[in-house]
């Protein structure tokens, strides 16, 4: 039960928000008036207000680093606003603590992973909750009670296994079901979906309306546009830190919610590029290792390669072989033809390979360092004479990728750690880019990304190809990896299960293949 | 998600601080005279018991993500007052005790509430702490020590009930306590959840500054049960008390798979830690060798457990 | 800097040459002339630990006499690490002391301390010597050591026949120790032929309580042990607890140290089965009196030496008072 | 994006540690006798010079976000080692110390091989590599020190260039090196990198494992330079030399304002700690302070200056 592209998206918007109208919803259950938020050198939020009534989902979008993250921060605690006051069901704040949130029945999903690596899934779903009487806590219980819960979300995942070994989608299933399990009565998601592939965001979406069924109030950031289109009743919009707008979701499109977002008018699309496919640049034959098997496939100059595949089919992992970051059990790399032997990230780039992780704060950025420090960091050679770093040059690169994807930051020497998710991912690609490779991998390259900012990435990846790179792109986004690329190869449980070349593309297909084929099409996961 | 079946790293992951154990106990059995006598087992649970508490004590603050390298100090301070009360000022052996413990948590406290509220890092907390007590612990009577204890209360630390030392019952008793409350109750599994991801503890409504503070006073709370035992043991307060603990008890609970950064390891496999020190300390000098032979030995068998603990750990993620 | 100071280290000595006939020990009373004298004289006192009894006995032995003569003082412990002890020398001089009381380890100091005697400071040795010194009151460790051996050989040789099964506890971590262990070992070869050593045990660092688990394995090793033998009090006297605790026959268990601090004191009184201790001429009021002698510009060629007393049940009571 | 106004903590953040130190400086001129010659304070310079090259090569480590507890150990063996070439093997000055400074970096680079290929925490590598280099030293000669160096060695230790002492100048040509090493270099990018986010620097293609060990190395290296002026100074090789190292450069690096994770901290930070430390001990010595009553100011002043600091990262996080 796949849409295969935006237009069924929004039939069944309509039905969706049509029947989450029932009664009058004039009851404010949340509200936040004037609130302020200053960090030294950045205002995150300028005098905000704005109501969310009982029973709604409400969506709340902008730009990467538009303050929607800052915003929920303070509403459930876990910042203390700078000014303004927070009325929960009439009960004035001036800030909240995270045990109080609780008490007013509010429960968060947030951007970054809030989970403690080492203990079970179980413990963490259930993680400062009392689930028996006394003073003991019956692990068997919970472990019961969690494996009910993943089972009613149709996933599968080892209740009593540390969640540092699950991959980022299974702990952001954890994530939810730790939000869902509590009798929550706001709801709020930030960016739930970002590091989900389509059938486990069907899986949330059936959640959440449940959620609203039982009378549960949502709030839900999301960069994905179509997503709001189909789950949300009305939609705020944030600029800089600043309230813009709050519309009924019928009555606005997407073309205007992104002129609200941006502040202006952006034209979104898969931006053309004219391209002829040149020579074979790599070629990967029988790779095993990492848990993927036999896998073979061709990259072309010019050419942009997809890889689809569900959540754990170990993509990932296929990427970071080539890299070089994860060892190779057998198997043969091409580049132009000569066979090369990656050992190490640094073969890879000697070897002209880029490659921009999925997980942004474990691999990607280094949080304490500045944004121009992290910018040439991955090519340190190409800014110095061998033994001194050249700053000026340090200082217009990161300028200029700055300019480029719009890096929201007051100044180059920002740490990191003080940007917004979207703005962090945006350093990532701007210091891979810097290394200057002739084969770059994306994985994953517009997770919690705005739209305005994607515009500026697909550009830019079409840019790299006409100028003669190669692109490989891994992408759970299903419409952005057939807008971008020239050919599709699919994994599933570490095989490849498929290669679809443009003409052919067809999402229906594409995760078929991506479940196991034909033969295995009706996986469990997409029942319903 | 497929099960790949469990190798014997796996086994040695459940297992191995135990192997280590068997292996080391087997060694000193056959290589050294006296080892495996009743009285000689029975003296190692006494020689350890005390440590053993202080390591129990500061494995619950690195599983709590923190680090406490005061424990000597404390124990020092808590035995010089201890000395203090009851040689110099008569009072009675209950009282004097009952300061003890409450001196000694409110040490912990002390570092706790420092840590939580100046928001220091409790290593550098601690570190402070540790010169600040030991030059407490000679400022209260210029550095003497204090001799001649109650008889009544050198029993604690030299008398038996049955044949079973007093000290070693403590342990016992302490260990028995410490294992039911990280295993079995919320306070432990806060406990491991503040160790391991600080910011998700707090968000999912741990008091985390309340419970920190609390371990810490626990911390404190082991360090005046030790210098009891210490004070009963050696009939004696003195000033110099603990010094070596720090590093000591980190070995130990190193040594009995406790992480360094927080949220993992367990009680069980500190006691045995502890008890590996032990019998490498008794062994070691009813074989006669040299003590600075006994370093060298110890480091080298801190650095092989650890290591072979360490490599499933890296084994099971690349 | 540097003339000004020689010349504030000499101006004392001029006006002590004047009464230099005076005897150095009625100084306390006579205030009045002496005060000219000796006022303004600091005592700098460098210790290589102020966390034992010993140390922190001849400190405060020295802070008040150095108060009794009007005296400033000044005491640093060095950790037994040398080059603090090359700091604080240094950091000595810059504050002006005339004499430095050192109780270094080794010659590990030598060129600071005539670094210091350049600056017109006079140097007083003690417990070791080396080349530098205008004073040196030594002891001689190995002596100590056989005075410890002998009163345990006697012992041995009166209660228990000569069948001494001994323990000698040592410290590798200090030349001095291993000295004195060495002159123990000798002292019970010579005098108590017929007792056995069983073993020289490196008790390691001076750390509290290692004298009670290693007197505790030792018991479990040679369940016929009888004597112990050990270098310093503070181990000693937690043998003692330990052997008490292990339940030892107090009467035909001896052991002996050296010291004489108030705890293996007790222990001699109460009849446990610490037997004797080895005790120091107070060292503090023999350090004041050289001090005023170099002070008053007397040079001494030869090393003094300090004198030992050893302490057992019979003469116990000259030295110790029950409360 | 607005930029807010600056409060007097961002100038505290920028320049907190220099601030604290002009505090303690003018409190010891006012108090402390003789503290402000011209003689003291080069005094004070020559006292800092061998903690503060040793302090700089942990801060090294640190900032590659490990911890070498191990540098005083490294410091007794080299120092026992130069002293058995030189005096019990007549050996030459300049042979001795290139196989003393070898032997350090071979340490160094021990304790990187095994953190690397163990996969185990560098805490605890260093902690037993400490343990075990303790027990060599003493091993070497059976605990005896060795004295009577050549004199041209002591030189090294006690000479002067001018009016500097020559241990000053060393140390001076050292931190001047790492400063340029760590700020200018991309070897120093590498090795912020490493501590700031060691997957990522994998990724971005830096030889992790290779420029692990060079780091520990690297300390090694400087513990085997203050070995040479510790010899040089005391004229002596002593196997219980540095045992108060592992703590004193913790302290002395955090005062710096060295994360304790790592990534972050600067050498000229480190060096003002190390100053600062060194007042401390010359000031409060000209004062008469009691030794034990130091112990107490040095754990107080580590706190307040670490909280001064952090209260910032705190205000900027939250
Ligand atoms: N700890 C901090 N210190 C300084 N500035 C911060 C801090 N946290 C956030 N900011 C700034 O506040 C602004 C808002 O950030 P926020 O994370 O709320 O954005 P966002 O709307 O959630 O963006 P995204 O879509 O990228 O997640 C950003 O400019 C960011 O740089
Ligand atoms: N740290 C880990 N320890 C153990 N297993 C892991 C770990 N990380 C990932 N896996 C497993 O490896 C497989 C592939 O992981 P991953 O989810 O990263 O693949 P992917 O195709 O890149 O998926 P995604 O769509 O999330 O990027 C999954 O079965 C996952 O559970
Ligand atoms: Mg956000
Ligand atoms: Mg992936």
């Amino acid at each position: 039960m796949h849409k295969p592209d935006s237009a069924v998206f929004k039939r069944k918007v309509w039905a969706a928000s049509g029947s989450g109208m029932r009664g009058n919803m004039a009851n404010t259950i949340l509200s936040v008036r004037e609130i302020v938020k200053d960090y030294p050198g950045v205002r995150a939020i300028d005098h905000l207000s704005f109501d969310v009534e009982e029973g709604e989902i409400h969506a709340l979008i902008g730009e990467n680093g538009a303050g929607k993250s800052t915003l929920i921060k303070t509403l459930s605690g876990a910042i203390t606003p700078t000014s303004g006051t927070i009325i929960v069901n009439g009960r004035e704040f001036s800030k909240m603590d995270p045990i109080l949130a609780k008490e007013q029945g509010i429960g968060v999903i947030y951007q970054e992973f809030t989970l403690v690596p080492g203990i079970s899934a179980a413990e963490n779903v259930f993680l400062g909750e009392k689930t028996s009487a006394g003073i003991f806590v019956d692990i068997k219980d919970r472990e019961r009670r969690a494996k009910e819960l993943f089972d009613q979300m149709h996933v599968e995942i080892d209740v009593s296994k540390p969640v540092r070994d699950l991959s980022p989608a299974c702990q952001q299933i954890v994530e939810i079901a730790k939000a869902v399990s509590k009798d929550v009565k706001i709801l709020i998601m930030d960016e739930p979906t970002a590091p989900l592939t389509v059938s486990e965001v069907e899986t949330l979406f059936q959640i959440v309306r449940n959620l609203k069924k039982r009378g549960v109030t949502i709030i839900y950031i999301s960069h994905r546009l179509e997503e709001l289109f189909e789950l949300a009743d009305r939609v705020t919009v944030m600029r800089d830190g600043a309230y813009v707008g709050t519309e009924k979701i019928q009555d606005i499109d997407r073309q205007k919610l992104i002129a609200m977002m941006a502040g202006r008018e952006l034209k979104e699309t898969f931006p053309s590029r004219n391209t002829d496919l040149g020579e074979e640049v790599l070629r990967v034959e029988h790779l095993y290792g990492n848990g993927d098997k036999d896998i073979s496939f061709t990259l072309h100059k010019g050419e942009i390669l997809g890889f689809a595949g569900l959540v754990g089919a170990g993509r990932t992992e296929l990427m970071r072989v080539i890299y070089g970051a994860d060892p190779m059990e057998s198997g043969k790399i091409f580049l132009h033809g000569q066979e090369v032997q990656i050992h190490s990230c640094n073969d890879a780039i000697a070897s002209g390979i880029g490659y921009i992780p999925e997980d942004r704060k474990a691999q990607g950025v280094f949080l304490p360092m500045s944004i121009k420090w992290n910018t040439i960091i991955n090519n340190l050679k190409a800014f110095s004479n061998g033994i001194f770093v050249d700053e000026k040059k340090e200082n217009e690169t990161a300028a200029d990728y700055q300019k480029k994807f719009g890096i929201k930051t007051p100044s180059l020497d920002q740490r990191v750690r003080n940007l917004s998710g979207g703005n962090q991912q945006k350093v990532v690609i701007a210091k891979t880019l810097a290394a200057n490779s002739e084969i770059i991998i994306f994985d994953e390259p517009t997770r919690g990304i705005d739209v305005g900012a994607k515009q500026e990435i697909y550009k830019l990846m079409n840019e790299l190809v006409e100028g003669g790179k190669s692109i490989i792109m891994v992408s759970s986004d299903m419409p952005e990896l057939m807008g971008m690329s020239d050919r599709i190869v699919v994994i599933y449980e570490g095989v490849k299960t498929g290669e679809v070349a443009k003409e052919e593309f067809n999402q229906n297909y594409i995760l078929d293949l991506a479940s196991g084929g034909n033969e295995n099409g009706t996986d469990e996961k997409n029942m319903d | 998600m497929e099960q790949t079946k469990k190798t014997w790293i796996d086994y040695y992951k459940k297992f191995g601080i135990y192997i280590f154990l068997a292996a080391v106990f087997i060694f000193f059995a056959a290589a050294a005279p006296n080892f495996l006598s009743y009285k000689n087992i029975i003296n190692i649970l006494r020689q350890v018991s005390m440590f053993g508490i202080v390591v129990t004590g500061v494995s619950a603050v690195m599983i709590g993500g923190g680090m406490d390298l005061s424990v000597g100090g404390q124990m020092a301070v808590v035995g010089m007052i201890l000395g203090y009360f009851m040689v110099n000022m008569n009072m009675g052996i209950v009282p004097a005790i009952v300061i003890g413990i409450f001196i000694g948590c409110l040490f912990g406290s002390l570092n706790g509430l420092v840590a939580v509220k100046l928001h220091v890092a409790p290593i550098i907390v601690t570190l402070s702490m540790m010169l600040v007590l030991q030059g407490v612990a000679y400022l209260i009577t210029g550095g003497y020590p204090i001799t001649g204890m109650p008889e009544a209360f050198t029993m604690i630390g030299q008398g038996y009930i049955g044949v079973i030392p007093v000290p070693v019952i403590i342990f016992v008793i302490f260990i028995i306590f410490g294992w039911i409350v990280m295993n079995k109750t919320y306070l432990g599994r806060h406990i491991y959840a503040l160790g391991g991801n600080k910011e998700a503890a707090r968000l999912a409504g741990i008091n985390v500054d309340r419970l920190t503070v609390f371990i810490y006073a626990f911390t404190g709370f082991a360090a005046s049960i030790a210098a009891i035992i210490m004070v009963g043991r050696t009939n004696a307060s003195q000033p110099g008390a603990g010094s070596s603990y720090p590093f000591d008890c980190m070995t130990a609970a190193c040594l009995g798979g406790i992480s360094i950064s927080g949220g993992e390891g367990k009680i069980s496999g500190v006691v045995v830690g502890v008890i590996i020190l032990g019998i490498l300390d008794n062994g070691l000098v009813l074989m006669g060798v040299n003590s600075n032979f006994q370093s060298v030995v110890k480091g080298l068998i801190l650095l092989a457990a650890v290591a072979i603990d360490c490599y499933q750990v890296k084994t099971k993620k690349s | 800097g540097a003339s000004n100071e020689s010349s504030q280290a000499q101006e004392p000595a001029e006006n002590q040459e004047t009464e230099a006939e005076e005897p150095a020990t009625e100084e306390e009373d006579s205030a009045n002339a002496e005060s000219a004298s000796s006022e303004g004289t600091k005592i700098g006192f460098l210790a290589p630990t102020l966390q034992t009894e010993f140390f922190i006995s001849i400190d405060d032995g020295l802070k008040k006499e150095c108060a009794d003569r009007g005296w400033e003082y000044v005491s640093v412990s060095f950790d037994n690490d040398s080059a603090k002890a090359v700091t604080n020398i240094e950091n000595m001089v810059t504050g002006e002391c005339d004499i430095i009381i050192a109780m270094v380890s080794d010659s590990s100091c030598d060129a600071a301390l005539a670094a210091a005697q350049a600056e017109g400071v006079k140097i007083m040795e003690c417990g070791v010597q080396t080349e530098v010194y205008d004073v040196c009151l030594n002891t001689d460790q190995y002596a100590v050591g056989v005075a410890i051996g002998d009163m345990a050989s006697e012992w041995m040789n009166n209660q228990l026949g000569g069948a001494g099964k001994v323990v000698v506890y040592t410290t590798f971590q200090n030349q001095d120790m291993q000295n004195r262990g060495q002159g123990i070992q000798d002292a019970i070869k010579e005098k108590s032929p017929d007792a056995e050593i069983l073993e020289v045990v490196d008790i390691g660092k001076d750390v509290v309580g290692s004298g009670t688990s290693t007197t505790e394995n030792m018991l479990q090793k040679y369940p016929d042990l009888n004597t112990i033998v050990c270098y310093g009090d503070a181990a000693a006297v937690e043998s003692m607890e330990a052997a008490k605790a292990a339940g030892v026959d107090s009467e035909n268990f001896g052991i002996f140290s050296c010291d004489g601090t108030a705890q293996a004191l007790e222990g001699i009184a109460n009849g446990d089965p610490q037997k004797g201790t080895i005790a120091f001429a107070p060292l503090a009021p023999m350090m004041a009196e050289y001090s005023e002698r170099l002070m008053a510009g007397e040079t001494f060629t030869e090393v003094i030496t300090a004198e030992t007393i050893t302490i057992t049940s019979e003469n116990l009571s000259e030295y110790y008072t029950a409360e």
